[in-house]
């Protein structure tokens, strides 16, 4: 176990998903001699050269495009996106393409590739760099979404994405990268897909959120039940795409009261998806309307107001205690 | 050439009879796909197809047509090409097959595997992003890929003049860096020498190629398309003098290597492979939930869900 | 009133805005001398000449791009993309432009394009012709989308949309396109956004769909009625954005029992927002557990597969049986 | 051009202190941008920036500056110019612009008005599929547009040698089939005369130009970089010999038209200038949830239930 951040359990699998296998290359704008924008794949072209460490031109779809062709030339390609809003450039081919290029190939051949980019709110980043855009990836069937929330579980989906024989999107919280920072284990460690982490159990209510959105929600489970003393309970989804409808469905029941919480626009977003399965499986166990915490079907603010935008502690707490208190 | 056009004729009437899915009919530009292809090594090198030049590539194995013939059908095994056929799935998103050929050179050349990539596109392909990416990548990388434009004067109904301003698809090469050769797409033996030379520059580390091979769609764009409301007919008619297989014929016959004889032959073989395609192709199996298992290497729990799902209501409304 | 099908009703209205409004413009792939490939924009080019009806070169980012920029300089575009899954091509321009431009002027200046785009299964179209990527969309906020699912409201839906402040995508039933076919009003006819229609009252349950679903709906709903006598609604959404909530409230209200029906894959589909709203909003009022009706998660399939695929009427009835049955 | 820099590194100095989000310094590029600008009727004509000009582009009206503050501290109305004013609203995803530039262009001459537009970018933005679909499209329509690559040599850490093979970004407007013109982004005369010939060619209806002015940025890619990681010293200096505002300093010291005082008294009016938009940017009025207003014409049912939600919960936090 060693204590990293985020950011250094990224840098850390990739150099550790390098060494292991050959086949493995990372691509992107700026991964090369800079390490990255964030630094994520920092030493890795001193290590492993410039032949599997590529500095691309700067265009997205074209980056997304070669990464199906080298897959399919054998290699082991993980391309970085430099911000999830940038993968609007390249959204043809990863729904079009390599999503659907297993199932073109009749099962034959399919895309053993990695997309990473960072996303999200909070950082008073420039527009286009914080948008939650995973439920559009999410109806882009074939393609697989992991969403981590801590450190140990960045480096645990990483792993299991790149060795994935499907393509899998991962989604990096920006303002998770240095901020979140938990014990990450040393040597091997795959998190399996579809697995959901009870970070914290509770009977009364439990919240559903993914990556950054997760440690919020923990902070707004303790205010609630430090100032009610019901037991709330926090769920880490993990991957969104497959989705682990099980423990989904058994929180559900043993709470009966269930907040789902995103930073996305509520419109369409993967929170939508999260209660239409709650309550198309557990109907019966529901005491109150499931309750969606989103930001807002606006774009992304600028700074000044970002603070104003992203669902914040005060926001979930509002709703839990909003579920809490319905009649059931 | 002739084997292309027969069976892209059988394809067109078989959909005309109802018996098969909307096809591209690739008369006129024999040349510039089987010339091309002709100069390939299908042991170790790959072709990259847009929809319309499958019919053309039996160079890359005899097995491409019953795939060809699959897709038109609308069958879900059309894209599985045995590994020993290099050929890419159908590609229906206009230039979309353009950066996955540049990766595949790339990584034929990172594993150090011996091939190149022959990747079709057509003229309206250029106007596309995907292309201009793609190519100047593969500049940037030196990937050992051919990019091989069929330019064929139309896009459906769009003429290349509403395509691009540029003097020629050629021209856009130097947007990339890349040489840009402008070949006589009608001409089977033009074409098959600028691939040929590409390749040799392609595997000698030299870098990709753009081939504009000048050729002319003679038919419909495809079945669903009616031309006769905006394809001039003096045009028409001046490019089917040039048409490529005549054209080749005439040479043979000229050189005492081709005759009536020959070419009822050619065709009868050509038919009677169809034939034998065609009804590997109606006996090929079908499962109805197919799709379930080829979105992911292994069904999600959910996919396994909405499979019983599937069964549960069909069994249901047949019951 | 004349009766038209739903593509003599898009010509018809394309022809009656260019003819209103000089600045509204047409451009697309073979929009102009061919007169679209489905003819919906048949005779415009000879009627209005080719500035104004533009046969563009192949690049749908392009096309929408400009469309912005056309509607700054003051034109009114409408531009038609040849099928919506080729609108990926240009995603990065209407989620990260269009969609966008008046939160990024500061609410000064807006973008009045409409994108016309056919959709949908059923036709034994080629890859990519055929899927309903309306969710995707409806998370691009700044976005209008309008569904229609029925002649007339072809007609006044479009007339909308060519109309409003807001960029608009419009989604056209590829297979309503000639089989949809019904009274459409004289002059002007303009069906407000936001404003379900409710297609036939119910009062045990209710369906909720929009575009071409609503009619395999309907049949699904007089299949249940004849069988059951339980008295089952329709109710077409016609915009998803805005959406209708009052409408959707009132009629689960009234029902207590709600299906929601649509072509996209489920995970992420614009069903599951429907779904999340229903149980925020009427919660109290439900019996059964809203059921979704939708694809499956894979990409759609080939032609020989797509009937197993795209939901049709018994699947529809079937869930519209178990709702009814299901235990209150 | 000394204003545009004294204006920069005011911004970049308020970043550094905390009073200003991320900015991007426009260093080495002055004569590429002021240059360009000042061929411009800022009465018919448009600039359509990316993020690293607008503070260069006060000849489209002194708001501009206030404009750019607003943009780098965050604010919403940084976008809102009046109409007055013809600039596009700061643009960061990269070459998204350049098609709104070709339609605005095309758009004016459709609707008979006068002006051309002059649209930026960098050396990066041309390997995006938007600079050539838009490109080639301005080619086809023959839209009076400028596309101006301010050819920086860096994409961040990205030097142009991987960016393309091409041996110039002017080479590419060989692939719209429009003039390209390759200039010295540091001789701020040389800038304008190739865009005021463009310009020229625009109106008369000629088309489009893509005019490659050759510079360097100075300075780091943002405020949030660190370029002694790639950039080469060596490179740097040499390029810091051809700084733009030196080389025409000396120039006019040199016509006896400028000298110590008269730079003095420029710097002092910058910063005047930018003092009075720094007070009426912070003095900007901010409504907190203004972003419900922006997003459409007027606000959906669903954002006023928003709305009300935002205040409700706001208001329970608070209480
Ligand atoms: C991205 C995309 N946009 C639009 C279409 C619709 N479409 C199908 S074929 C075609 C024309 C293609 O022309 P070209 O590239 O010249 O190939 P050809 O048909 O002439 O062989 C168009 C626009 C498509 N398939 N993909
Ligand atoms: C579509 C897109 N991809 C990636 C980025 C991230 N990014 C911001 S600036 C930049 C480099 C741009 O280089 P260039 O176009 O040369 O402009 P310069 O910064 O040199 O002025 C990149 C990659 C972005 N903003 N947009
Ligand atoms: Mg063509
Ligand atoms: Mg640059």
């Amino acid at each position: 176990m060693a204590t990293m951040t985020m950011l250094e359990a990224v840098r850390h699998t990739l150099h550790e998903e390098m060494a292991r296998d050959e086949r493995v290359m990372v691509l992107g704008q700026d991964v090369g001699t800079l390490g990255g924008v964030f630094r994520a794949t920092e030493g890795l072209r001193d290590r492993f050269g410039a032949e599997r460490v590529v500095d691309t031109p700067l265009s997205e779809g074209a980056i997304v495009g070669a990464s199906l062709g080298l897959a399919w030339a054998g290699m082991v390609p993980v391309a970085e996106i430099q911000f999830l809003g940038f993968t609007h450039q390249a959204f043809h081919q990863v729904a079009g393409q390599l999503a659907r290029i297993r199932a073109r190939s009749g099962g034959r051949h399919g895309c053993q590739a990695t997309l990473r980019a960072p996303f999200g709110g909070g950082v008073r980043a420039p527009e286009l760099h914080s948008d939650s855009l995973e439920a559009q990836f999410a109806q882009c069937a074939g393609l697989k979404i992991a969403a981590p929330a801590s450190a140990a579980d960045a480096k645990g989906l990483l792993t299991a994405a790149i060795r994935d024989p499907d393509p899998v999107l991962v989604l990096e919280p920006l303002r998770g990268y240095r901020a979140i920072k938990d014990d990450v284990p040393e040597g091997e460690h795959i998190v399996p897909f579809g697995r959901a982490r009870e970070v914290r159990g509770g009977d009364d209510c439990v919240i559903i959120a993914w990556s950054a959105m997760v440690q919020t929600c923990l902070r707004a489970a303790l205010e609630v039940e430090e100032e009610s003393g019901a037991s709330i309970g926090v769920l880490d989804l993990r991957t969104l795409v497959p989705l682990d409808v099980e423990a989904i469905v058994a929180a559900a029941e043993r709470t009966g009261r269930v907040v789902v919480a995103q930073e996305a626009p509520p419109t369409a977003g993967f929170a939508s998806e999260v209660v239409a399965t709650v309550q198309e499986e557990a109907f019966y166990a529901l005491e109150a309307p499931i309750a969606r915490v989103s930001g807002f079907d606006t774009p992304y603010p600028p700074a000044m107001l970002e603070e104003r935008w992203v669902p914040d502690v005060s926001r979930v707490a509002a709703a839990v205690r909003r579920t809490l208190e319905a009649r059931a | 050439m002739l084997r292309a056009r027969r069976w892209s004729t059988r394809l067109f009437n078989l959909q005309r009879q109802g018996r098969m899915g909307t096809t591209a009919p690739i008369d006129g530009e024999e040349a510039a796909v089987v010339g091309s292809a002709a100069a390939m090594d299908p042991a170790v090198d790959w072709a990259v197809p847009q929809y319309r030049e499958p019919v053309g590539l039996s160079r890359f194995g005899d097995r491409v047509l019953l795939h060809t013939i699959l897709y038109h059908l609308g069958h879900p095994d059309a894209g599985a090409y045995p590994p020993d056929i290099h050929v890419f799935p159908t590609q229906i998103s206009i230039a979309a097959q353009i950066p996955h050929a540049v990766g595949l050179a790339w990584g034929l050349r990172l594993r150090g595997e011996p091939g190149a990539v022959l990747c079709y596109f057509g003229d309206g392909a250029t106007s596309e992003g995907d292309f201009y990416e793609a190519a100047n990548l593969a500049g940037v990388v030196r990937a050992p890929v051919i990019l091989l434009c069929v330019n064929n004067s139309w896009a459906i109904s769009t003429p290349v003049r509403l395509q691009t301003a540029a003097g020629s698809i050629a021209d856009k090469a130097a947007a990339a860096g890349i040489p840009g050769v402008r070949v006589d797409g009608n001409d089977v033996v033009a074409v098959r020498e600028a691939t040929a030379a590409a390749r040799r520059r392609a595997l000698a580390g030299e870098g990709p190629t753009l081939i504009e091979a000048v050729t002319y769609r003679m038919g419909p764009h495809t079945t669903a398309d009616d031309p006769t409301r905006y394809v001039p007919p003096e045009e028409l008619a001046a490019w089917a003098e040039r048409d490529p297989i005549a054209r080749l014929g005439t040479r043979l016959e000229q050189a005492g290597l081709w005759d009536d004889d020959r070419q009822r032959a050619a065709e009868e073989d050509a038919d009677r492979r169809f034939d034998a395609a065609f009804d590997a192709a109606q006996a090929t199996p079908l499962r109805d939930d197919v799709f379930i298992d080829t979105a992911y290497a292994s069904p999600t729990p959910q996919l396994e869900r909405q499979r019983r799902l599937l069964h549960d209501e069909r069994s249901r409304g047949a019951g």
